[in-house]
């Protein structure tokens, strides 16, 4: 067993890597924040969208790419904003052409706006479409232990369930279902949307997920390089919790003095 | 001819091809990938690539996102 | 605000201190264990109990006080086993004899065996004698909000309100009451008791604690060294968490990825 | 006479002080604190002491605890 | 706004119900526990299973079907035990068959028997084809509102999501998505599954749910009629709270005796 | 055991009571509306409070002591407001002759405004001068099992500590605590303060109290005379499920339905 | 010739038809219902339902369950 | 001479005892219960208790509270 978690390191698709931190990339202030929450994160893996030129980012600023090179960074170019199988696939094509024909992607179909949960069904169908096409599929998922099997199942790289909505900050919202996916898998877990604090990130690692990803839990703090720090601890904090194995919790209580020796 | 780029109408020479497109776009040299009629062009058939009246040309890039 | 929790210190009875984390010295398999697990914690203050000499200790054993030298660090001498002011005072006396006039003590006057929750009125009693007698109090008490005002007001240094029974390893059973301590202090609160693993401690520090005092979370966990590393990376993200300021929760999703540029 | 040490009984010769008794028990040089009859006995008066018939006697040590 | 529920009612496929407590017919020690537990439950609607005839139930008891008459209680036949499409899809057939063309069942498709957790795919599968074949389908489901929606758009006439996994009793784990299925839904959303006591049952109602369908939470108590008659009330005592509107929590305190006219 | 709550009672003082819901009878619109909810609620005792004549109530209406009879009512004159114990023994002693020699009291002594906890100290003092002076003393405190044992032990006839504060609507934020504290009474112990909304009642009375005592929670309802008559089922049916006996939880699945006969 | 029936073979003379069979098994007039081979089989077709040799038959009933 | 009740000043006549001056406060018969410098006044005692200058005189009734 690891003294720390320098040595701890996870596998996806053949690549290892030694942060469980995975971060997205937007919201951010600028350009300058980006790099600097990124690095205080430790993160190895960083989330990308593509979208048209010439929109959805400011001119002046260098791109994304120059920003975090690959040489750096594992790029996991996301599906964000599709709500249909064909549109994800489409999108994960054109990311894999942009980046010369990286193959590692985020998939996510999505059910609704309020929610942004996954339409599962059409993910399982991208999903498929997307292997059967060669790419290492990491997919976003609901908490549902079937659905996560059923994932594993088609040959996705990695499950990443939700802890609550994209977004929201709300936290780990079904333990038991986190942790039974957790139990059930092959493939690596990691929880993805939905963590609001450095707490909520321990207690995933502590359900034994393999790593979190992460973005506006990060960027929306109110100091976003002090709070990447404080997830890049409290995710190797919660996963050395869960190597070290937890006392018991019992209802009542246990005397940490020795009860020999007392003089009255 | 006419054609849409990233969903805005353009007009261009007849016999123009992918890579030509981009040149007047000044795209050339980036980081770019591009559909046509929501099919994947690679950038290495650029040259050549035919466009066509009424095709939908989509121009992408990388931007930040979670 | 720091950029990390290197420059960040907390300050007791003029004593300044950069490590959160204060632990307990009882329960360990042996010596050895007992000082890598410290070392693991980064901890600058401990706890240590006083017993009745030949007992309570291995004699082939060395002292706890030659193991943990007061060169290294602060030592907080319990009352662990005390049910009442007097018998609580006593101890605090002959530690401070003991210790060469050492008087900063942990003070705790249980109420019952089963829930080993303080008996808050004989504590408020052994408190003000104690003061009156020069020491420097750190408290333990139940988490009302009230109590721990009056404890402060009568001078103690520190007031630990307990997360969950001592030794139940149930993590913070009442934040609310927790936060509401933190607002009203003016001196330092430290969670004390009933931590079981890593994100309890992280979320003891979101809530604003200054501190947390543990000791069978650590040493009752299959690796007590790996687990006191993870205790020790917990508080520190806590507390870069709680200065980071954390984003706020939702009801509902919010994308992190852009909405213009999509290009379908 | 008769004293109790750490709750045991002892005989113990009369006119015997605490620095005595303490090099009885070894524990001279230790890292110890008195007590005799619920009242600490600082170190600095050990000898001179007097103990007398009954006196409960408490010396204490520190061992691990939280 | 009615003053009570006597007048309440909820219509699934056309039929109007005042007892919003749905009931199974499992796990009782014998028909006579049965039926009094299903009396003192005030249930219009009970689940009943099919299964080989000279198995599955004592020889020397009545049918159920003669216990629980269909003059006085709707029956709903459920597919329990069912892990794909096609034998669920049966097993319907059969129950209608076997009820004189009675075509209202509670649809479940299993995912695993650790879980027994929805198979939502096969699940979405298995209700087309029983409404293509004229069914009115009440389905058992996870608590992904996405999948609750999709659910609902192809025809079946009330969505049960799960509390948590079925026998369980660990009562609600996700009240969020719950309430989400339910703001979105336009036919009736009842919890299946999961309850394990009154307060849960309560909480359910409070939530917005039409009702609550269990049986382990009553047939598993030590007392199944007063448990029945718990649950009866709990359901109640929900329903009109959620009529009632509850007072919005507050994090700090309000009193609630006049501060004028104190005379101190 | 009762087979319903029609027969079950509780004992305060030498008053016997079937109805465990004990209501405040401030913050209501008018004495018609704080009539009807109070009947709603099936109430036997209520609180008042003793204010100055000519404040503290329109002068137009009747008093609380017509629209709500003792011929009807056992009254439990509060010393709400009260922030020492000499205050609060003055108010008991008011409402004593105000009533003719009434002897039973509900005693609160505040801590702060803000929070409204008791100070248990002054509440500790207050209570042993009333019961010297022969007051029956029902008293409110904060959660603590010890405190809660204290109170008992100097003569109180009934224990109510809180759910969390009063008017918050929290509902029980310490379960655990409110569980210990039942199991070690002797006394009734009555939950009072913080309730919300019918799940929370009926959970307090499923760890166990004998009743709970609210106001808010039903006058500050959108419908106060249904939300009390949500919170006397949500009483009844709290109260059954603790005679039940509820089924233990369990972490994973049970069928309801019998795995014998399956025919597939 | 050999059938099976809710799981057990059974052996019945040619030409039975599904009435027959229940009368056979003393369930005729008990609430059941009947599938051959993966389909259902009404009630109402009993008489006239040739059953075929290896023919799998499930006759099933209600019990208890959630 | 110069008394206050309920807070609020007000003169009465000297020798004045609690029953009159619950008759000029129109409360007799009115359920309520009276303190004078924070020292209970039983009901059956008004008549007889003299007022003195400064009393201090709380006149309370119950109201609804929770």
């Amino acid at each position: 067993m690891p003294q720390d978690t320098e040595k701890d390191s996870f596998t996806v698709a053949g690549r290892e890597f030694t942060s469980r931190l995975l971060v997205g990339t937007g919201k951010y202030k600028d350009m300058q924040e980006t790099r600097a929450a990124i690095d205080a994160s430790g993160a190895q893996i960083v989330t990308i969208a593509v979208r048209r030129t010439n929109m959805g980012q400011n001119q002046d600023e260098p791109s994304i790419l120059d920003v975090l090179p690959p040489s750096e960074f594992t790029y996991l170019p996301n599906t964000a904003g599709c709500y249909d199988a064909k549109t994800a696939v489409r999108t994960c094509r054109l990311a894999r052409e942009l980046l010369d024909g990286h193959n590692l992607v985020k998939l996510e179909v999505l059910g609704d706006e309020k929610t942004l949960f996954p339409d599962v069904i059409a993910t399982l169908g991208a999903a498929q479409e997307l292997i059967k096409d060669g790419f290492d599929v990491m997919v976003y998922t609901n908490d549902d232990p079937i659905v996560a099997k059923q994932l594993e199942e088609i040959g996705c790289v990695a499950v990443m369930p939700l802890a609550a909505p994209i977004g929201s900050g709300l936290g780990i919202r079904n333990r038991l279902n986190i942790r039974t996916i957790v139990e059930n898998a092959k493939v690596p877990i990691l929880v993805d949307a939905g963590v609001g604090t450095a707490s909520d990130a321990a207690m995933a690692m502590e359900l034994g997920c393999d790593g979190v990803l992460m973005n506006t839990a990060i960027a929306a703090a109110q100091n976003p390089i002090l709070m990447a720090s404080a997830m890049k601890k409290g995710i190797q904090a919660g996963r050395e919790a869960y190597l070290a194995g937890r006392m018991p919790a019992k209802r009542f209580a246990s005397a940490s003095s020795p009860m020999d020796g007392l003089f009255f | 001819m006419q054609i849409y780029v990233n969903g805005e109408e353009k007009q261009i020479a007849d016999a123009t091809d992918m890579a030509i497109l981009i040149d007047l776009m000044q795209l050339a040299g980036q980081r770019i990938a591009v559909e046509v009629n929501e099919e994947l062009v690679p950038r290495s058939t650029f040259a050549g690539h035919q466009l066509h009246e009424n095709d939908r040309i989509e121009i992408i890039h990388a931007v930040g996102g979670g």
